[in-house]
């Protein structure tokens, strides 16, 4: 295998390349997921942002991730690159995409993979408003983990 | 020796990404409560910790030679 | 506008330009789907196909398509170009970008419009076999449109 | 004069891309059962038929002049 599937880089992510990547003669459907900078959230006006990820673990989740999803949906090939370092609006800070032989699979798990990004992968995201800046974590928007730790078995429930 | 990796604001707080503790095992629960008595870091309570790049519960020991990582909630994606 | 976002085309489509055509500063989510030709359906090996359009009607259908999800996911942003002629084995035949603020309805959408593009998007498809060819239409899969016509007042259910 | 498309088998089958009739006005229901006893089309039922680049029902009335197309389902994607 020339090609890393599950990478955190710092350069910007070249969208064909990935694409590449999961492209099979048995598959009929890719799904992609890109995650761009959004200017405004929740009333406030980004700047920039700064990704900062804990590199060799979240490759181990990236891959972790794309094993859970070729147990669930047989038969897909999966690939996903997260950027990290300074992102201006408008850059794609993560890409992920899914084939598979059938379209509903192809939704079903690149949906999957990126609530899954959100619960076990350690990176983190700081938001450069006007007026400061801060790191977000999801203590922000949701209660902490119940069980005291992220759901590393695998995801039941969507939201 | 245990090497601690720190990561987003818990980086910040310490002014440096890593710390280093003289210590043969230690549960990661023991660990989180000596860190927070040394060095008063805030949040810990919902900071996971990693034991050479895999998830560990409060139970799990570390030991000598062992990398650990602090491991705020994770906002990617 | 410089860029057409429904388009029929005969030449390869490029996958970051349909991107480029729905990036927008307040969408943090873009979601694609590609449809590619597959080399096996049904347990019979597909050599190439052929595809046709009318392609004035269907440029016109793929931007009804586009009005639709625009008016039930509002601030989305959709481009649809779909290709004619003779296409091999993992060639793309249908490019769906659509970006949005928030990723939910950027995957409903995406689903919602290669649904509509099978029900209602004058474009035929003929499979090409080591045997034999056959123009592939829906009565081959499925009922009738139960109306008498396709339901081009927008669909209500997913299969 | 009413301009009729013919795409896919319809087109193989007949041997041409498009038919015209002279005619005046016609509802397209009257259209179809004319095209069936007039070249034996098979499969008639399941085509739709388009006015001017606009899906048709059974009651609406072709005019001299207008482009009618005949819809096979269709199977893109």
């Amino acid at each position: 295998m020339e090609d890393k599937l599950y990478e955190i880089i710092e350069e910007p992510i070249q969208l064909h390349k990935l694409v590449e990547k999961v492209q099979r003669r048995e598959a009929g459907a890719i799904t992609t997921f890109i995650g761009t900078v959004r200017e405004w959230t929740k009333g406030k006006k980004t700047v920039y942002l700064e990704y900062q990820a804990y590199k060799p673990m979240a490759e181990k989740m990236l891959a972790k991730i794309g094993e859970e999803i070729q147990s669930k949906w047989p038969n897909t090939q999966v690939a996903i690159t997260h950027r990290v370092g300074r992102l201006d609006i408008s850059d794609v800070a993560v890409f992920i995409a899914v084939s598979s032989p059938h379209r509903k699979a192809a939704y079903e798990a690149n949906e999957y993979a990126i609530e899954r990004i959100k619960e076990i992968v350690p990176i983190w995201k700081k938001e450069h408003w006007e007026d400061g800046d801060m790191w977000i974590g999801d203590q922000l928007e949701k209660v902490a983990y119940p069980s005291g730790k992220p759901n590393v078995k695998g995801m039941n429930e969507h939201d | 020796m245990i090497k601690i990796l720190l990561f987003a604001h818990l980086q910040e707080e310490l002014g440096k990404d890593k710390l280093e503790v003289e210590l043969d095992s230690i549960s990661v629960g023991e660990l989180k409560t000596k860190l927070k008595d040394t060095y008063s870091l805030t949040q810990l309570d919902q900071v996971m910790v990693a034991i050479n790049e895999e998830y560990a519960i409060n139970e799990d020991v570390i030991k000598s030679g062992d990398v650990v990582a602090l491991i705020p909630p994770v906002s990617g994606g």
